[in-house]
């Protein structure tokens, strides 16, 4: 399988949809079942894309990540990522929504606080958790 | 302290337990091998330093600072009954465990260690208890030699005669496992130790708050532990030494207080303890700890124990008939403190949907990563109990984590 | 502030200050160089966050722990944004002023002098300032050369300006003098070093509660103070260090929170700051001198030392006019510290006295015997000056030392 | 002046002079008056004896102690003490008044809390007061 099917693959939900999913799921566990079933729907990158040079830092759990640019006349970004964690896989997918196909301006205007609090995620993003989401969000945006 | 009634007494001195988490879930904490609550005797004991003695230690003349530094060395008394130590010079202060560690490293391993010396630390041991060998191995050339851990999560005793035979000049090692709980059978280590002529080391940061420590009885050269593992605030540890080891090694910080005569053509050094305490030392922390420490001796401390036990066993005990939990932690010699996995989980998930609950466990490698790459895993999640934890507490663990079976399942 | 209604009112936000002493003297506290007193705000902070808050940081992922590193990591920013630092994480805590010189000793400076290399230092350095460079020294046989002091009591620039052909690789030197109270010319000391070619470390411990620090302005590579002296907890102290540098150091202690990867085979290290942070820090510590410093960003800092400086300079200038005693101070450019013997009395006795008084002073070589040997004195007593002292203070200190004179006399 | 002089002058007065004096003395300014007329009769150490081995550890000013057996066949002892400040002189006169002439087993016995705080002096016994009266007792004590 090549990393590009796997980008092809990753780009399943836009943020209008993440936002639908998320506002039918019922509390905190609803949420996390969304969540985990969306993890299930993150396409697993192949062993040889799991290079300790594509590890985010600051996870505890592993995350891999790999962006391609997209099209070179609107220069959109997409990316692949992977994590052994369920849940972080899920909120990969929430982020990839929301920052894949857009281009590096795009993705630096992109409200993110805004969106993950929308979700009522916004905890997760904390620089203070060790779960990484923050560090998966700043190696994005530091791209 | 079987009797409910005491432990909820002594719930009610740690205030901070009473309070709502996320989701509207009481508090459930059983992060106390990361650190423990303090008691109300500890907070007022530094709020009262500093509303009413505040002023720096040994330099000053005056009222308060007389005040000050006899509540100051009046702890350190404290400390000294508390371990059993024959003399109050015996107890330095430190910033806590790892800084004990590393001033044993820096000071008496690097005069005297030499290149091809041996250490012997254990596979169970903290990052505390290792890097800090590292950096002096790295400068001297020591040689670092681990006891292996057998199967059932103790050491392997056949392991470390034999390693015994190549003449150590340390042994370092923790009383009690942070990361699986195992209670090392410590005074024979030490005695196996002495007999083959090295120095011994005891890590006691997880030990000291589960029961009493006697320094003399397991005659160790050097026992450290941390305030804020055992009720005591946070930036305060404790070395203890035995008294001749202390004299003969060089300071390690210059600064304030641990010196005698300062001049550009050269400087002498303080008597203990103060040859070690460079600089202000943490006045109230020193303070705070000897409340925490007070508060201990008004219990039973065999009792508490018991009733942390009690609460391990019965966790335990659950754990163990769930088909789908692998347990990392024997149920015999265990202070309480028990690792687990899900299968095919990973432990980030776990303690993220127990923290919904309002269950604060510690995922990941507890700063023991040789450790878990011995048990093979990358990480755990850990429950560490301590004596304001009661039955509620595990039970609410319990069917939160049945929660998670099914939330995972 | 020269409005006194001000003072009065931060006087209430100190308790400690409304107490009696010995023989029924309301306290005047004028130790403010040994240790400052803590606001309310501040012991409120302390005990918030044990009763609220308190965790191990950046350990765990739990609702608690998350609380905690959130308001550890804040007040790590509260601090970079104190002393206009450019990023948090050149702001390393450690537990004061001492500790932070000696880990720039043993970091920076067991990894970039060598023998022969020259390291000037000042005659009027604290002994924090000087014995971890003499153990440096002692180690790798760095040269110290101490910067003359002049009968006015400031640094003597042509002794400086010769000592800097010596091509020194570091100048390390205070900004306010503990003992006499001096500021020295920083900013030109420090352009002078670099123009030298030389690293530039300044003792920030008196400085930093008188008047604004910018370290970009200054230019410095290190800055260093402690939390205690600036009206924070005991146990918690700051190293500020210019990124490129601190990025270079090795770690000084090993330890939990430092590393990245750990096995008996090898270790990698984590990044800044945490690299220089092993082991749980001082948390309650870090929480309360960010209390400190926001209590004082409410006010306008020039005109408090103003203030400092009128009681100062009432005391001085009444001093002066005594025939029986000696000032060691300068009027100008004084943090509004001084010290001050009575001609053919010992300083003890003055102490003691003044102590009987209700007069908190210190007396002694104030962790300065190379000062004291240039001065041809034992020891002197020194006032220091805070913000919360007043008139009222000022006054009762001169009335006492009045009768301490008519006494000896 | 050969020390045997010195020590012939210190032992000037005893304990229950002492205790007259002191209760004569009126408030914290009497004391203080009573304890510098008293240093000022300490006789001087002649500086030969005034050796950095015979410096008592622990004070802030400097305190000089010698002893010697006074009589073989009662093995009592006598002390000469001088130091560099006023009050600790004072307070060596005070000191020697309870403690010299004694044997090693009445010093050890002699309750030196109780005259101290007889004489409302107690604080200055104190070990973190760096005055040096504590360690003074102390070394007289470890003889
Ligand atoms: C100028 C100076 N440097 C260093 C220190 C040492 O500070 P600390 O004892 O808080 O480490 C002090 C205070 O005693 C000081 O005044
Ligand atoms: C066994 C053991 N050793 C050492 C340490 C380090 O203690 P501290 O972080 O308080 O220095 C810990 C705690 O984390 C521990 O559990």
């Amino acid at each position: 399988m090549s990393i590009y099917t796997t980008f092809d693959q990753a780009i399943t939900y836009n943020e209008s949809e993440i936002k639908t999913l998320f506002a039918n799921a019922k509390g905190w566990e609803g949420k996390y079942r969304q969540i985990m079933l969306l993890g299930k729907q993150l396409p697993a990158l192949a062993d040889e894309y799991k290079q300790d040079t594509h590890l985010v830092k600051g996870c505890e759990s592993q995350v891999w990540l790999h962006f391609q640019i997209q099209d070179e006349k609107n220069r959109g970004y997409q990316f692949a990522a992977d994590s052994d964690a369920r849940i972080v896989k899920g909120l990969v997918i929430v982020i990839l929504a929301a920052f894949n196909h857009k281009t590096a301006q795009q993705i630096s205007d992109f409200d993110i606080e805004g969106y993950f609090a929308e979700l009522d995620l916004l905890k997760h993003l904390s620089p203070s958790r060790s779960n990484g989401i923050h560090a998966i969000v700043q190696a994005i945006r530091e791209i | 302290m079987s009797n409910p009634n005491s432990i909820e007494h002594i719930r009610q001195d740690f205030v901070i337990l009473d309070q709502i988490t996320t989701n509207d879930c009481p508090l459930v904490y059983l992060d106390n091998g990361a650190t423990t609550q303090k008691p109300r005797v500890v907070i007022d004991a530094i709020t009262d330093f500093y509303r009413q003695n505040n002023a720096n230690v040994h330099r000053g003349a005056h009222y308060l600072s007389d005040k000050a530094t006899k509540a100051f060395e009046q702890s350190r008394t404290t400390v000294q009954h508390f371990i059993n130590a024959p003399h109050a010079k015996q107890i330095i202060w430190t910033k806590g465990t790892t800084e004990s560690i590393n001033l044993v490293a820096a000071s008496w391993g690097q005069q005297n260690l030499n290149k091809g010396d041996v250490i012997l630390l254990s596979e169970m041991e903290h990052h505390a208890n290792i890097v800090p060998w590292q950096l002096l191995a790295a400068k001297t050339g020591v040689v670092i030699e681990p006891i292996r851990l057998k199967a059932n999560f103790t050491l392997d005793m056949d392991h470390y005669r034999s390693l015994l035979k190549l003449a150590p000049k340390l042994v370092a090692i923790t009383h009690v496992s942070n990361a699986i709980g195992t209670v090392n059978p410590i005074k024979t280590l030490i005695n196996m130790a002495k007999e083959a002529g090295a120095v011994t080391m005891v890590d006691g940061a997880q030990a000291i708050s589960h029961f009493a420590v006697d320094v003399q009885q397991l005659d160790c050269d050097f026992y450290v532990f941390s305030g804020h593992k055992i009720f005591g605030p946070t930036g305060i540890g404790v070395l203890y030494g035995k008294e001749a080891l202390l004299q003969d090694m060089p300071p390690w910080q210059g600064g304030g207080e641990m010196i005698d005569k300062v001049s550009f053509d050269g400087t002498t050094f303080n008597d203990l303890p103060y040859k070690f305490e460079a600089g202000t030392p943490n006045i109230a922390g020193a303070i705070g700890l000897a409340a925490a420490l007070n508060y201990l001796n008004q219990y039973d401390r065999k009792q508490l124990h018991q009733h942390e036990v009690q609460l391990f066993h019965h966790v335990f005990d659950w754990m163990t008939r769930q088909p789908n939990i692998r347990v990392y932690a024997s149920r015999d010699n265990n202070a309480a403190i028990l690792s687990f996995a899900i299968i095919g989980e990973h432990h980030q998930d776990i303690g993220t949907l127990l923290d919904q609950q309002g269950i604060a466990v510690r995922t990941g490698h507890h700063c023991t990563m040789p450790l878990m790459s011995v048990l093979g895993v990358a990480g755990t999640v850990r429950l560490s109990f301590s004596i304001y934890n009661n039955q509620a507490d595990a039970q609410a663990f319990i069917i939160a984590l049945e929660k998670v079976l099914e939330l995972l399942g």
